[in-house]
């Protein structure tokens, strides 16, 4: 070890008189000749006393990390250089230089880890070294590498150490996306096998209980009740959850023996439809009062569509309107006309881009996620309520995660303590 | 007296509403005929993309996503040209492509112009790589291997030969990326699919309708600015010191906006004497 | 007959959602040389799917036209643009433009296809505007709010809005920049636990009605 | 004819012929709006022959021998066997292959953009050690990052998240939390409306730029010409329509 630190002096003297090593120096220098203050100009640099050089944890591979401690002189006139060479060669000067920088760079705070992939402190230097002009890192080979620190005419190395790159079969920094989306997955299964067993409490949704008053309604002026069952398939959940209320409001208009008018877009949710319907009024009791064309199919074009309802709208004037499921720009045409008409109108999309129209030109609206709510809570489908719950108890523990971090963040700011970031770092997209 | 209000706002909020369409149509069109040029604040959001693209050193490669069709062409269209224009003055390596089919023919004229009005030349200062399916795999494959996702560009020569694409092997190598989208796939998918995987720096541009839905993202820096809708295509011609199409619209759109304001208060305020109206008959009664 | 029809489909997708999912955590070149190939056929279906959604329009209006239903002089105009697209279409080789010279193709885009979505939406302009005037009402506290913040937004946004009144386009910025990034943000996390769960369900097997088509 | 000024008059008259819906829902509405589902179906058709079959998949079979891309053609084609009553079922692997695969891909993906990032910018330190100033507490509503708009932000996303709680009853506390979540849904949705009302107000004045340009006389001003012509056809219509009055429905 001795004689080849001897030997390092000496290249060193070799390199200085290279025109390309005073070059690099000078171009290294000239930024920063405002920074190179006397505090650190008098304390002698030395080799970085723990250096690490290991193959690149988490990555493709073709890659190798250098880390070593911070030392005291680390300031903006030292700089550091990353040398690689061939693995059975021992002479740092001989290297490709992968990297140079000053010294006061390159930390491993600076990079994105979290704890359980760290094994020395965030204060360290920390570099990744890759395939470059002049030397090409491949998996599978050793290379010695080295860290030279320089100041003016000094440059001083460390001894070498080889390494050998390799690809990975995991990368530990996800370890805590992998288990947020186990567990998430696990509870939403578990979730939905219980609700499959157990009763799950779902609260009211007060849009149901404006159902039942815009029919009342509609029933006491003699008219009759519209209802929309949006712009998307049966494929779309919205349009499940629409096509299941359909059927709680039937059965309603069903007992106060109001007429309803569903007018489709799309074939098949209209035959869907029709048997929700149909079911609806044999349990309220009155078959006999079922209309086959109280579902009717109107055009799949977005805005003759709408046009045809206004249509309805103004010639029937129904007394409440009813607009559930994905709705496009042809809400605003329809909710307009309703709302000029006087009716009662509800409406529940997921549709967000047309929510700000259904909530100012309807007197009531359920919002986003509150339709699955609604129909699930009708329906009392347990893969519907599982999943429901299941999501609710997601949101429970990010609502915690936030609270805590939030109170251990602001610990942390005030204190000026590391351990509350430990904790935080699972919360956080580390990769 | 009572009653006369009440007949007099139930008279006007049954106006046929093709007078509405009137009043508007003239409000957008005489601010375009005759212009006022009012002074345009640059905000924060927008001055982040500008910034971004100044601090960039000269070839470095940049990323435009072309990714809406004519139904938004009046918002990002004029977002497109002010983009192109910024980045071939600071002469950067321009690469741009679509992933909306019916937004191809528009994608290609817009390049091709901006190009021609500066003075770039195909191939070796730009590059047009066309359309390709698949949305979310599109932007994968580009992540994983540029090549393999656009074997050729627009005009059918093979990507590989591309002067300008040198030294770019997928979506790591990119310097800077401006998606201006109008939908799915837009903005979001470009950093869930892209950015959060191969780590090159985003901006967005986007419709009026997707503006506030990509706050979160600029807030937690996933996203480095965000250009809303004509407003802010405005906001960048005045920053690249070119006035175009938006800031000629902002005329108009500022007339429409007070007037719609306006129709939102008349609205309400004779709503409330009705509703007002209708609570005193009922305590009367 | 069930195996083939019913299980192997579900099977596929589990082990196709498993996969991917599974790749995202793995570096190796390997994986990454997977995830390659997949995305890159997953383009090319991506293609085919794109014709399967656009031709079932095909059947709708061959289906009008054959039995002369009501409006069926406009499902053979539907009939006439795209068979009259797709012949200037491959005779241009698909392309708009051939060094910057615009094709016949590129002509029925610009001037028949670009207006016409165009002003599709432009018209929305008009309701817009006729709603507001008839039907934006502060009907609760809710909608009150709602409105009061739309119209800060809309003053604050234009520039004779921040002329009138110069604090708006300030308090237009804080309410973009902070409340509504807040809900957007709750918003965001809401919809993103949905689309977890509602992927889990579909790779085991739970949700399947993505299948369709055809009876069992 | 220029094919330039060609294109300006058909361009013209179909943008007037979306426009007269705003009359009202008419025959001419009708054929544009069903000429422009035939075109850009027909746009759409041909830009995948070339895009996908041209470009992605014979040439590079042809020219780099790439086989292996018969797999996905052989997936695309069971797509299409849904047009095939008989063999329908078939369509259900590529579906399974496709939906599958999009659902794997999503699932750390989103977890790993729009939660774990969300959460992470959602928790912030409320007090600020500000250098020798010891604990501030920045008041600035205009920086995003101060201290009471995280108060603000931190409050907004629990309340809104609080609200689409679905398995416990809002009452007492919670009633007051989910009021709040409302009330900050309500501004939220205020700024899209606002903002929607500028997306569609811009859409209309690119509409109206286009027209004005077009009113030039180099064009031999369709805009006006056309505009006469369909008020005229319209007119023509609502007096046909009179004379036989459409039956309901």
């Amino acid at each position: 070890m001795k004689g080849q630190g001897g030997e390092v002096r000496r290249r060193v003297r070799q390199g200085w008189t290279s025109p390309a090593w005073l070059l690099s120096l000078m171009m290294g220098c000239t930024g920063s000749l405002l920074l190179s203050c006397l505090v650190f100009a008098q304390e002698p640099i030395s080799t970085p006393p723990e250096i690490h050089v290991f193959d690149t944890p988490n990555d493709g591979g073709g890659s190798l990390t250098v880390q070593w401690a911070p030392a005291s002189w680390d300031g903006p006139d030292v700089r550091y250089q990353i040398l690689v060479g061939d693995a059975s060669s021992t002479d740092p000067s001989t290297f490709t230089v992968m990297a140079e920088f000053p010294a006061n760079s390159k930390y491993l705070k600076d990079t994105e880890t979290a704890w359980w992939t760290r094994d020395v402190d965030k204060s360290w230097h920390h570099i990744v070294v890759r395939s470059a002009k002049g030397l090409e890192i491949k998996d599978g080979t050793s290379y010695a590498v080295s860290v030279a620190t320089m100041r003016d005419d000094q440059r001083l190395f460390t001894p070498v150490i080889v390494a050998t790159p390799s690809p990975d079969w995991f990368n530990w920094n996800q370890l805590n996306n992998l288990i947020i989306a186990a567990s998430f997955g696990g509870l939403i299964f578990y979730t939905i096998s219980h609700a499959k067993r157990n009763n799950i409490f779902l609260r009211r949704i007060p849009g149901l209980d404006a159902v039942d008053e815009a029919i009342g309604r509609a029933t006491e002026l003699g008219k009759p009740v519209l209802y929309l069952t949006g712009a998307h398939d049966l494929h779309d959940p919205s349009t499940v959850a629409a096509a299941v209320i359909l059927g709680k409001v039937a059965k309603r208009a069903a007992l106060y023996e109001t007429e309803l008018m569903v007018p489709h877009r799309e074939p098949i949710t209209m035959a869907v439809c029709q048997e929700i319907t149909k079911q609806a009024y044999l349990e309220a009791g009155k078959p006999d009062l079922f209309k086959e064309d109280a579902n009717f199919f109107i055009t799949s074009d977005q805005f003759s569509y709408a046009a045809a309802v206004d249509g309805i709208m103004l010639r029937k004037k129904p007394a409440a309107n009813f607009f559930m499921g994905h709705y496009f720009a042809e809400s605003l045409l329809l909710t307009e006309t309703g709302a000029s008409t006087g009716a009662i109108q509800i409406a529940g999309t997921d549709a967000d881009h047309q929510l700000p129209f259904f909530v100012t030109t309807c007197d009531y609206t359920l919002i986003g996620e509150e339709l699955y709510a609604a129909s699930a809570y009708l329906s009392k489908e347990p893969v519907q309520i599982g999943t429901l719950r299941g999501q609710d108890i997601g949101k429970a523990v990010i609502l915690t995660a936030i609270a805590v971090g939030t109170v251990l963040a602001t610990f942390g700011a005030v204190t000026g303590a590391e351990w509350p970031q430990i904790m935080l770092d699972f919360l956080s997209d580390v990769k | 007296m009572k009653g006369d209000t009440v007949t007099f706002s139930e008279r006007m909020l049954k106006i046929d509403r093709r007078i509405i369409f009137l009043v508007i149509g003239l409000c957008t069109l005489l601010p375009l005929l005759y212009p006022v040029g009012l002074p345009i604040k640059i905000s924060s959001e927008v001055r982040g993309v500008y910034d971004h693209i100044e601090s960039l050193p000269e070839q470095s490669v940049f990323l435009l996503s072309i990714d809406f069709d004519p139904a938004s062409k009046p918002e990002l269209y004029p977002q497109a040209i002010a983009l192109l224009r910024h980045a071939f003055r600071k002469n950067l390596r321009v690469i741009t492509m679509t992933l909306w089919v019916s937004g191809t023919g528009m994608a290609d004229q817009i390049v091709t112009q901006v190009a021609k009005e500066m003075g770039k030349e195909y191939g070796t200062d730009y590059a047009f790589l066309g359309w390709s399916p698949g949305g979310q795999a599109v932007i994968i494959n580009m992540g994983q291997d540029l090549y393999s996702a656009f074997p050729s560009d627009y005009g059918g020569r093979p990507t590989k030969e591309l002067p300008v694409l040198n030294g770019v092997r997928n979506l790591k190598d990119v310097g800077y990326m401006v998606d201006l989208g109008a939908g799915k796939p837009g903005v979001e998918e470009w950093y869930v699919f892209g950015k959060d995987k191969y780590k090159f720096e985003l901006g967005g541009g986007c419709t009026g309708v997707m503006a506030p839905g990509l706050y979160p993202l600029l807030r937690s820096g996933q996203i480095n600015g965000l250009i809303g809708g004509l407003r802010g295509a405005a906001e960048y011609e005045i920053l690249i010191d070119h006035k175009g199409q938006a800031v000629a619209g902002m005329d108009a759109q500022s007339a429409t906006h007070i007037a719609i304001i306006v129709l939102v208060i008349i609205c309400n305020v004779f709503y409330l004497s009705l509703r007002r109206a209708a609570r005193a008959q009922g305590q009367a009664g | 007959m069930i195996f083939l029809r019913r299980q192997l489909p579900l099977l596929i997708t589990l082990v196709a959602g498993l996969l991917f999912a599974a790749q995202y955590y793995v570096p190796h070149p390997a994986s990454e040389q997977m995830l390659t190939s997949a995305t890159k056929w997953l383009q090319i279906i991506g293609g085919f799917a794109l014709v399967l959604g656009v031709t079932s329009l095909f059947h709708l209006h061959a289906v009008k036209i054959r039995r002369q239903e009501a409006g069926w002089g406009y499902s053979l105009v539907l009939y006439a643009g795209m068979l009259g697209t797709i012949a200037v279409g491959l005779w241009a080789d698909g392309k708009e433009s051939i060094e910057g010279v615009m094709t016949s193709f590129g002509w029925v885009y610009n001037y028949m296809m670009v207006p016409l979505q165009g002003t599709m939406f432009a018209i929305l302009a008009f309701f817009i505007a006729s709603a507001a005037y008839r039907s934006f009402r502060a009907r609760s506290r809710e909608a009150a709010v709602l409105l009061v913040a739309a119209v800060i937004v809309m003053m604050g946004r234009v520039p004779l809005g921040e002329y009138l009144v110069p604090l708006s386009g300030d308090v237009a910025s804080w309410i973009l920049n902070v409340l509504n990034a807040s809900v957007r943000r709750a918003i965001l996390i809401g919809v993103s636990l949905g689309a977890i769960a509602l992927s889990f369900k579909i790779i085991f097997g739970v949700e399947r009605s993505y299948l369709g088509g055809g009876k069992e | 004819m220029d094919a330039t000024i060609f294109g300006a008059w058909v361009a013209t008259g179909l943008t007037l012929l979306i426009f007269s819906f705003l009359y009202k829902d008419n025959p001419l509405f009708k054929l544009a709006e069903h000429l422009y589902v035939g075109v850009s179906v027909g746009y759409t058709i041909v830009k995948a022959y070339d895009t996908v079959l041209v470009h992605l998949v014979v040439k590079p079979i042809v020219e780099q021998g790439e086989i292996s891309l018969l797999i996905p053609v052989g997936i695309g084609m069971l797509m299409l066997t849904r047009y095939v009553p008989k063999a329908a079922w078939m369509s259900r692997y590529a579906f399974a292959f496709i939906v599958g695969m999009g659902a794997g891909l999503a699932i750390p993906r989103t977890i790993s953009s729009f939660i774990l990032k969300q959460v992470e910018d959602t928790i912030r330190p409320l007090l600020s050690l500000a250098g020798s100033d010891g604990v501030t507490f920045s008041m600035n509503l205009l920086n995003p990052a101060s201290n009471l708009n995280a108060i603000i932000i931190l409050l907004g996303v629990s309340s809104v998240l609080f609200y689409f709680f679905f398995s416990i009853e809002h009452t007492g506390a919670g009633k007051a939390v989910a009021r709040t979540g409302i009330m900050f849904l309500m501004i939220s949705f205020g700024a899209a409306f606002g903002y929607t009302v500028m997306a569609r107000m811009s859409l209309l004045i690119g509409r109206l730029t286009d027209l004005i340009e077009y009113s030039d006389a180099s064009y031999g001003r369709p805009t006006i010409w056309l505009l006469m012509g369909i008020v005229g056809a319209l007119f023509l219509l609502s007096r046909k329509g009179q004379e036989h009055p459409p039956d309901s429905h």
